[in-house]
């Protein structure tokens, strides 16, 4: 088994180092058939292991591939961990993957870095398999951060656009800044247990509890609550939780297929996933889980009411994924694991959908996003419409649909929390179900229905996307439909994590919603009549009616009516502005303020420059005592002589 | 009584006449090698006094030494003042001052 | 048969310059670059040996000599490497062929000299960390300036000499106050070993005395705030190859005095002073990123970045006795000390690999100004490519060389206290900040001007220097072991030597 | 007693004329104000019985080597007019400095030198002492070394001196005894053959 | 009986003297050579009998006033090598400008000999007149060029000061004479040594003694004719003053301070730690304001002279080696030094001044780097010679104590390696001034060339030179 577990991960890293480097002698035929061939490999493989995992109960592998480097006693190795949680998110990026790159073949035909493009997505699916497939921190982090820096260099794929390096570079700041905790909370468990496997920091999950550490003077924190807290920190960077979030909507410079693949359905889960892969770490400590849950609550909600006011389709679908990350987070804070894993699965589908169904839309109208020059398209893509359509439904919980049964269950798990927060989180998550449906039918009715918006020359050239950009549509959007149906009982009541996520009894809300379970049928009634959530749904949709194909000339008002909420909405609550101003803005003028004054005038020129300087002048004025005047010499002697005898009566 | 001391302390007044010669004697160099022969003398003062004191030759000896000397002394320094007066034109001290610094 | 491994790697560069001097005078410039390629490659090949013919886990000097040198001071020319040089003297000689690559049609002006300098260097610089005796370890270590003061003078920039007199001076002064406490340690033991040294039982104050001699003259070295700023004017004025040894392996010295003379040899004041090494520390890590931050000089800016980065340097090798103070054991204090070797040797490939991209886009448009690029990317592709991946490693990515040293090094300083690691950790945040953003104003972006618009890729040379130093950063960044385990075993005796205390 | 008054009064003269040599304006007062304080110093070292010395000095000094600066005074012909007057401003500073040397060591040999009897007078020699044959019997054989020395510095000044102020000058017209003694009767006289006449 | 053996080298060279005067006087112009030549064999006859009439163990001979030990012998020996390299160095300077004549080897052979009595010296007299021998020839040797008014006026500055000098000495010499009774270093020690030996009257002897010490070596504030004598007198004479003199100070210093009144080396001590204190500072610093090499050097050699003081003032065995080898290196330094400046002047051009030096290296490598490797080892960086001598000097004043009084050193020492840097950045970052080719013959190429490796190869085995300094003290 190993070797095929090395396979998984080597297929596509081999098919990248190819596509990269020898990029210009395999052609763009070459590029795309090596890489989307590693990534098939890895996918049927991923296939086998999920066979295996899942079907065969084979026991959880964990096993070391080699040791990365042995300090004293601790050891750092590069291994495999693969249990259900593993396999299940393995079939998930791999697929999701494989359907990216087949897309991208259509979406970046015409061009220029055609194979370097390939080369990173198949990169980055390298690094987030080896991410998922991690059995230690180590190279967890590894991965954590190699999905970032392919991220990075994604976003920034475009490097002519100051916008783009600009989002990229954003981008990797401020994941930087949820690395940094996520590194201080490795750290924590290093210290505290001595050792970067998970295995061993599990196990020593108890004991961590009750040690404390200092951190502020006088206060002693559990370790295990600054360690928890610290990776979350990590996880609000990667998976845009507030007030990390601002990089993701940005993001959306790069390449659709991009912001399909790592923008909503893995990268930005990573967080959501080292979260679950941590809940016997995030499980003992009370005062974590309750972070995670209002930082979730409130990125849901936050993120969802900016999706109403933005123009760009990439934007409106990147604030609902920030929205969406929020649900999964909070389900992560309600110790619903499995509901938060639930809803990453299906969102990746359905999400990823959206997203190349907007790139098929893009692409349809010659790069162009904004939606106000959009409008009817219905008629013209009819395949992207009605994914598209799929997709929305999904998203906005329709009953039936794969997003309707994770994210109903997650409102159940959040209402059957006792944790704080629990009951602030609940009416976030049902505030933001409404959310939810108002922009994605806004975006629905703005982009395919209504009047053409569309500039004539665009519309010259208007047709359905090719072949390899529709199939991957189709791919998706059936499981966006169905795989909730398929998955809801094995994943969130069936024990399908086995011992992947840990759940103290204390908090197993999943179990309580399991209890009235009884099959996805009567799930989806029993949706409507438990839950205002449906209601909600529809109310959301129906008011997207109204304001934008009923009345069109309706939100203009509101929004002039309500002007501060639209200016607050439409500057993203100033988070924007306070990074760039305040804080990138103190930091260089800091910087500024230490390399003008400290160095330059204070090190540079006042110590060292000064005292040269010090040293010539006094130079200058010694020299003159030097005045050529045979009678100033003999003086200076004779003063000479009296000082050494004066010396020397006064002393003896 | 005119002891030991009266000569040392007349050679020590001597002696800083003389230096005080050379660092106020601003004019002339010929009177600096004069008033080097004044400090030979207070020199030549202590060593006789000694001399007598001690009643050893010594001192008179060295004496003769110096007396030998500061005759080679003043030829050398007064060779050296002829040189200069060639070239210069003038054996000002105050005119001894392109080097400095 | 009994080979001198560490004499040949001293004496044959040395050995090379001369020849190099003598056969490559006047035009005869091909000649003295094949000359000096071939020496510096031997010399590498050499140096593998010391690696080959190393084992870990023999604990003591390997590769011994030892000849009488000066009776009258009982100094020896004593030579010898443990795990904590070897990797250094294998640094050396890896990069030295590298440089002289680098300068191989760049340098116009006398290149017979510009090469020799080169070889002697590398000879000095083995000569330092190959030294087992005091007094020839300071010859070595004074000697070592001589040739970079005349490198960074004749082939440095417009404000070279201002530049090289200051490098000389600040590094001079540092060193003459080390001289002296080796001449007192001297005079206590009878003898310039080192080894004595580490053996001498010295008084609290005494101690404390000399570990300040050391400071200065290591901290100037390293170099450590506030006694920095030779370092961003040596570095700019610099030609690409000076720049390069200087940063690749001159301010390891510091690094390596550090561990080798002032933890061992002044334990008790290492301790008792160490909240000043790892407070300074801190400044270079925090108050330098600010500054690098605003630099508008790529080479000014990549200099500030190496005087942060080798804060990591001597914060790992200073916050061992806090962790050990703090948790009892010593596995957090052999990762900040690990951490500190491993971040001097991938610091000098890093910045070794930041300073020749700039040199390679310095060669064709003459500036270092970051406002005279913008979108180099256009135009070169593949040179893009290597300083996007080595700017990602100068931010420390996982993966690359970069991380290992800042992970360990952060590991370890949580052991010591949570605020120390979280502010020694800010370097992720910051060191991302200033490097990428010079990436993304150089590199990215639309042609800035006519001038990068003309600009052509990297040449094969160029491009193997740099290849060679890409694939060693990623090599060592996925498997550091072999590092590692070559220092560690060192490493462990060194810590229980220091732990032990000298009153 | 009387060798008080007159210890005291060449003393006095001797000083008076060493502040001449110093402040005259004119360098052959100055001279002879030098020459004066030399025979006053030749008249206390015979106070002491150094005859030897006092008339070596006499000799040497007053016959040679101040015959010698005044030679050279005159000889640079220095216009004595257009020397300037300079150290006035100065001379209390000068004299503050030498009236502390002169103290420092008029303190030391007065009052702290207890123990060498400094403050005595030493008992006068015999009748038949001859200060001359005493410094004579030890100046070759005590000190030969220094005295062979002493020869070659005078030996060094007579060089230098020579080198220094020797010089050719080109157009001085002189002998050359050399090529006189070297001429030849070729050179000087051609005799002339003359056929007789055949007339 | 007095053994003359002991003396055989001063009898000699005494000798050798009269004869090269005899014969020069009987040359023509362009005959000067022999001259030259003569006095080289005179040199070589010189060592030859120090050679062979080395004395290992001490002989004191002439009735006490002359002593012949080890210690002496490797001086003279030095003072040799050091005279002989002057006279090479010179030879061609002189004859570009109608200088070569006889009478400049003769007066360097007196000044030799006087050094050597100097050297030899085991009473006050024979230190004087020693000295005198030595001072006469140097004021000649810096009138020398005669159409010179620099060398007039820095001759005639250098005699008054000088005259004042001696003056100051003989001063100290007759108190000390007065206290003691005697003027052989040997009995003077015994007399000192007794109780209440030490009469504050010798100690006032001791302060003018030091002043004349101190004049001869140049330590401030008695220093003021270095600058103006070393830039005044013609090079070669320069180069003389700046080298073997150096030996007889240190001769001076050696055997009145240390061997005579080493009981009052309390009171010395302090007197030398303000001297060297001063000497350091101000030679360093002032040396920065220089633009003249020559008087650059000067000061330099005031700094030098600094670093000699603290061997003295530390005052134990080794630290004496130390000065001993500080000032035997220092010599071959200057020597190497001056040296240069000669190399590179022609006829009607002195290259003096710093910017003299701008660009040598592009005009000949070889020789900007001889000038490297002597203003590095005068900075005491190591491998070369200097270094070891500031080492051993710090050294020697960490085992006395005097740990503050080697920091400052070092300190001023740093501040000092200003000046030489700066005349390493004219060699090789300026671009030339002056193109002309160097036209020194070859001779004095290969010994300068041997000159400046000298310091290279000493500072990479001083073992030799070190041994022999620690054992003849």
């Amino acid at each position: 088994m190993e070797s095929i577990y090395l396979g998984i991960v080597i297929a596509p890293l081999a098919a990248a180092i190819v596509a990269g480097l020898f990029g210009s002698r395999i052609g763009r035929a070459g590029a795309h058939s090596v890489t989307i061939a590693g990534v098939a490999i890895s996918f049927v493989l991923s296939l086998v292991v999920l066979k295996d995992v899942v079907i065969d109960g084979a026991a959880v592998f964990n096993g070391t591939v080699y040791t990365w480097a042995a300090v004293g006693d601790i050891r750092m190795e590069i291994g495999f961990l693969v249990d259900h949680l593993t396999a299940l998110m393995i079939t998930v990026v791999t697929f999701v993957s494989l359907a990216v790159h087949v897309y991208t073949i259509g979406y970046m035909a015409d061009d220029p870095g055609y194979q370097r493009f390939f080369s990173y997505i198949s990169l980055f699916t390298f690094a987030m398999l080896m991410l998922v497939m991690s059995n230690n921190f180590l190279q967890l982090f590894f991965g954590w951060e190699a999905v970032g820096v392919v991220s990075y260099l994604l976003i920034g794929f475009w490097f002519k656009r100051p916008t783009a390096i600009f989002a990229n570079l954003k981008a990797f700041l401020v994941n930087r800044v949820g690395d940094f905790g996520f590194l201080l909370g490795i750290a924590a468990i290093v210290l505290h247990t001595g050792s970067l496997d998970y295995a061993t920091a599990f196990a020593g999950a108890q004991l961590l509890d009750a040690e404390s550490i200092e951190v502020l003077s006088g206060t002693q924190w559990s370790v295990l609550t600054l360690a928890c807290i610290c990776l979350f920190i990590g996880a609000m960077g990667k998976s845009a939780q507030v007030p990390l979030h601002v990089w993701l909507p940005d993001s959306m410079e790069g390449p659709t297929p991009i912001s399909a693949l790592i923008h909503a359905a893995t990268m930005v889960t990573a967080g959501i996933f080292m979260v679950a892969r941590m809940s016997p770490l995030f499980e003992y400590s009370e005062i974590a889980l309750s972070v995670v849950l209002i930082v979730g609550a409130t990125t849901a909600i936050l993120t969802g009411l900016l999706g109403i006011v933005q123009n760009d389709i990439k934007r409106v679908v990147a604030y609902s994924t920030l929205s969406q990350l929020g649900y999964m987070t909070v389900a992560l804070g309600a110790s619903a694991y499995a509901a938060g894993i639930f809803h990453l699965m299906t969102h990746a589908f359905f999400k990823a959908l959206l997203f190349l169904a907007a790139g098929s839309v893009i692409i349809g109208l010659h790069h162009e996003q904004d939606m106000r020059r959009m409008g009817g398209l219905r008629r013209h893509m009819p395949i992207t419409y009605w994914t598209a359509l799929i997709g929305t439904l999904a998203l906005v919980g329709f009953p039936g649909f794969s997003g309707f049964f994770s994210k109903d269950a997650l409102i159940e798990a959040v209402h059957a929390s006792t944790a704080f927060g629990a009951g602030f989180a609940y009416w976030c998550v049902l505030l933001g179900v409404f959310v939810t449906a108002l922009y994605s039918f806004r975006l629905l009715f703005l982009v395919f229905h209504g009047e053409e918006r569309i500039d004539a020359d665009a519309k010259a050239h208007l047709h359905e996307s090719p072949a390899v950009v529709w199939v991957p549509l189709v791919a998706l959007a059936i499981p966006s439909v169905l795989i909730g149906w398929y998955t809801i009982e094995p994943l969130l009541f069936g024990g399908f994590f086995t011992d992947s996520l840990v759940v103290l009894a204390e908090h197993d809300v999943l179990h309580e919603v399991g209890e009235e379970f009884e099959g996805p049928a009567a799930f989806v009634l029993h949706a409507f009549s438990a839950s205002p959530a449906i209601y909600l749904a529809l109310a959301g949709a129906v008011v997207a009616w109204v304001l934008y194909l009923l009345r069109p000339e309706l939100p203009g008002r509101i929004a002039q009516r309500f002007a501060p909420v639209h200016r607050l909405l439409v500057n993203k609550y100033y988070f924007d502005w306070f990074n760039e101003n305040v804080l990138a803005g103190a930091t260089r003028g800091l910087g500024r303020l230490l390399w003008g004054v400290g160095d330059r005038a204070v090190i540079d020129g006042a110590l060292v420059n000064g005292s040269a300087r010090g040293v010539a002048i006094l130079a200058l004025i010694v020299r003159r005592v030097q005045s050529g005047y045979l009678y100033h010499y003999a003086f200076a002697m004779v003063i000479g002589l009296a000082a050494l005898i004066g010396w020397l009566v006064i002393r003896s | 009584m005119v002891t030991v001391a009266h000569y040392l302390v007349l050679a020590a007044v001597l002696f800083s006449v003389s230096v005080a010669g050379i660092f106020i004697n601003r004019r002339n160099v010929i009177v600096l090698l004069m008033c080097i022969e004044l400090m030979l003398l207070a020199v030549n003062f202590n060593f006789i006094a000694f001399s007598r004191l001690l009643g050893d030759t010594l001192g008179q000896v060295f004496v003769f030494f110096i007396l030998t000397v500061a005759a080679a002394e003043a030829a050398i320094g007064l060779a050296i003042l002829v040189v200069l007066f060639r070239n210069t034109r003038s054996i000002n001290v105050d005119d001894m001052d392109t080097l400095k610094g | 048969m009994y080979v001198p491994l560490l004499s040949i790697c001293i004496w044959l560069p040395i050995a090379g310059a001369i020849a190099v001097l003598l056969l490559g005078s006047g035009q005869r410039a091909e000649l003295a670059r094949r000359v000096a390629l071939g020496v510096s490659v031997a010399t590498f090949v050499v140096a593998i040996h010391l690696y080959i013919g190393f084992y870990p886990e023999y604990v003591g000097m390997h590769f011994v000599e030892r000849l009488p040198w000066i009776g009258a001071f009982n100094a020896f020319y004593a030579l010898g490497v443990d795990g904590i040089s070897m990797p250094l003297i294998l640094l050396t000689a890896f990069l030295t062929p590298l440089v002289i690559i680098a300068g191989w049609e760049v340098i116009k002006t006398r290149p017979a000299q510009y090469f020799a300098a080169f070889l002697l260097l590398e000879g000095l610089m083995i000569g330092v960390f190959a030294a087992l005796d005091a007094l020839l370890f300071y010859v070595f270590w004074e000697a070592m300036l001589v040739p970079m003061f005349i490198i960074i003078g004749v082939w440095g920039g417009e404000r070279r000499v201002y530049a090289t007199v200051k490098f000389f001076l600040y590094t001079f002064l540092g060193s003459v106050f080390m001289l002296v406490a080796l001449i007192y340690l001297y005079q206590q033991s009878g003898s310039y070993s080192i080894q004595t040294f580490h053996e001498l039982p010295l008084g609290m104050n005494e101690q404390v005395l000399i570990f300040l001699a050391f400071l200065i003259a290591f901290a100037v070295k390293v170099p450590m705030w506030p006694v920095h700023t030779w370092l961003p004017d040596a570095h700019v004025e610099a030609p690409t190859g000076g720049s390069v040894i200087l940063a690749a392996v001159l301010l390891k010295m510091g690094g390596y005095g550090f561990i080798r003379f002032s933890l061992p040899i002044t334990p008790d004041a290492s301790q008792s002073l160490a909240w000043l090494m790892i407070g300074l520390s801190l400044v270079a890590i925090v108050y330098i990123a600010f500054v690098a931050l605003v630099q508008k000089d790529m080479k000014k800016l990549i200099a500030y970045s190496s005087i942060a980065h080798m804060g990591f340097v001597t914060l790992g090798f200073f916050v061992i006795f806090a962790t050990i103070a703090n948790t009892q054991d010593e596995a957090g204090a052999m990762l900040a000390l690990q951490g500190g070797m491993v971040q001097m040797i991938s610091h000098g490939l890093i910045s070794g690999a930041l300073f020749l991209c700039v040199g390679v886009m310095y060669d064709r448009l003459h500036s270092r100004e970051i406002s005279a690029y913008g979108g180099v990317a256009n135009t070169m592709p593949k040179f893009a490519a290597f300083v996007v991946l080595f700017a990602l490693a100068n931010a420390g990515l996982p993966g690359t060389s970069g991380f290992v040293g800042e992970f360990f090094v952060i590991l370890g300083s949580f052991h010591a206290s949570f605020w120390l690691a979280f502010t020694a950790a800010t370097i992720l945040v910051f060191g991302a900040a200033y490097t990428l953003w010079m990436v993304k104003r150089v590199i990215f972006g639309e042609v800035g001007n006519d001038g990068v618009a003309a600009l052509e890729d990297v040449g094969r040379r160029e491009f193997f220097v740099l290849g060679t130093l890409a694939v060693s950063v990623l090599v060592l960044g996925v498997w550091p072991d072999p590092l590692v385990e070559a220092m560690d075993e060192t490493l462990r005796q060194l810590l229980v030597h220091v732990m032990q205390s000298k009153l | 007693m009387i060798s008080t008054v007159l210890f005291y009064s060449f003393a006095a003269i001797l000083l008076v004329a060493a502040l001449g040599v110093i402040t005259s304006r004119n360098p052959v007062h100055a001279a002879l104000f030098l020459v004066l304080a030399f025979v006053q110093s030749a008249a206390l070292w015979l106070l002491m019985e150094a005859e030897f010395l006092a008339i070596v000095l006499v000799l040497v000094y007053v016959g040679a080597v101040m015959v010698l600066l005044l030679f050279v005074v005159m000889m640079l012909d220095i216009n004595v007019e257009s020397m300037r007057e300079g150290f006035t401003r100065y001379v209390w500073i000068g004299a503050v400095v030498a009236l502390l040397v002169a103290v420092e060591i008029g303190h030391v040999v007065w009052f702290r030198s207890s123990g060498l009897q400094f403050l005595s007078t030493p008992a006068p020699f015999p009748a038949d002492y001859s200060n001359t044959r005493e410094l004579g019997s030890v100046l070759y054989t005590e000190h030969v070394y220094a005295f062979e020395i002493a020869a070659i510095i005078l030996l060094l000044a007579i060089v230098a001196a020579i080198t220094l102020t020797m010089r050719r000058r080109p157009g001085l017209k002189a002998q050359n005894v050399a090529k006189q003694v070297a001429v030849r009767r070729e050179d000087r006289v051609r005799l002339v053959k003359m056929d007789p006449s055949k007339d | 009986m007095i053994e003359y053996s002991p003396a055989a080298a001063e009898i000699f060279l005494a000798t050798a003297i009269c004869v090269v005067l005899l014969v020069d006087v009987f040359l023509r112009d362009e005959q000067r050579m022999i001259t030259y030549w003569l006095s080289l064999v005179a040199l070589l006859g010189t060592a030859a009998c120090t050679g062979l009439f080395f004395a290992d163990q001490t002989v004191i001979t002439f009735y006490g006033s002359f002593v012949a030990d080890s210690a002496a012998g490797v001086l003279k020996l030095v003072a040799y090598l050091a005279v002989a390299l002057v006279f090479v160095y010179s030879r061609d300077y002189l004859a570009a400008r109608n200088l070569f004549k006889g009478e400049f080897f003769i007066l360097g052979l007196f000044g030799l000999l006087g050094i050597m009595v100097m050297i030899s010296a085991h009473s006050l007299l024979t230190m004087y007149l020693g000295l005198e021998l030595l001072s006469l020839a140097l004021y000649a040797l810096v009138a020398f060029n005669r159409e010179s008014a620099t060398a007039a006026e820095s001759a005639m500055k250098y005699f008054v000061l000088g005259a004042i000098a001696s003056g100051t000495l003989l001063y100290g010499i007759s108190l000390l004479y007065g206290v003691t009774g005697t003027l052989e270093i040997t009995e003077l020690a015994e007399r000192l040594s007794e109780p209440d030996g030490m009469d504050i009257t010798a100690l006032v002897g001791l302060a003018f003694i030091v002043v004349g010490v101190a004049f001869k070596f140049g330590a401030v504030p008695f220093h003021m004719w270095v600058p103006d004598v070393y830039q005044g007198a013609p090079t070669p004479v320069t180069l003389f003053i700046g080298s073997a003199p150096k030996i007889a100070a240190f001769a001076l210093a050696w055997r009145v301070l240390v061997e005579g009144l080493g009981d009052a080396h309390s009171s010395w001590q302090g007197m030398l730690i303000v001297l060297s204190i001063l000497s350091l500072a101000i030679g360093n610093v002032v040396a920065i304001a220089q633009t003249n090499l020559k008087r650059m050097l000067a000061y330099s050699t005031i700094s030098h002279v600094g670093f000699i003081l603290m061997g003295f003032i530390a005052g134990t065995d080794d630290a004496l080696s130390a000065a001993l080898f500080y000032t035997v290196s220092y010599v071959i330094m200057a020597a190497a030094a001056f040296g240069m400046i000669l190399l590179l002047s022609r006829e009607g051009f002195e290259a003096e001044q710093l910017e003299d030096f701008k660009g040598l290296n592009a005009r000949s490598p070889w020789f900007a780097f001889v000038m490297l490797m002597i203003m590095f080892s005068m900075a005491g960086v190591p491998p070369f010679i200097g270094f070891y001598a500031k080492l051993l000097v710090l050294g020697g004043l960490i085992e006395a104590g005097l740990l503050w009084l080697a920091i400052l050193g070092v300190i001023l020492a740093v501040v000092g390696a200003f000046y030489y840097l700066r005349v390493v950045w004219y060699m090789y970052f300026a671009d030339p001034v002056d193109e002309a080719p160097i036209v020194a013959p070859g001779s004095m190429r290969v010994v300068i060339s041997v000159n400046g490796l000298g310091l290279l190869a000493l500072g990479v085995f001083p073992g030799f030179l070190l041994d022999l300094c620690v054992r003849v003290l």
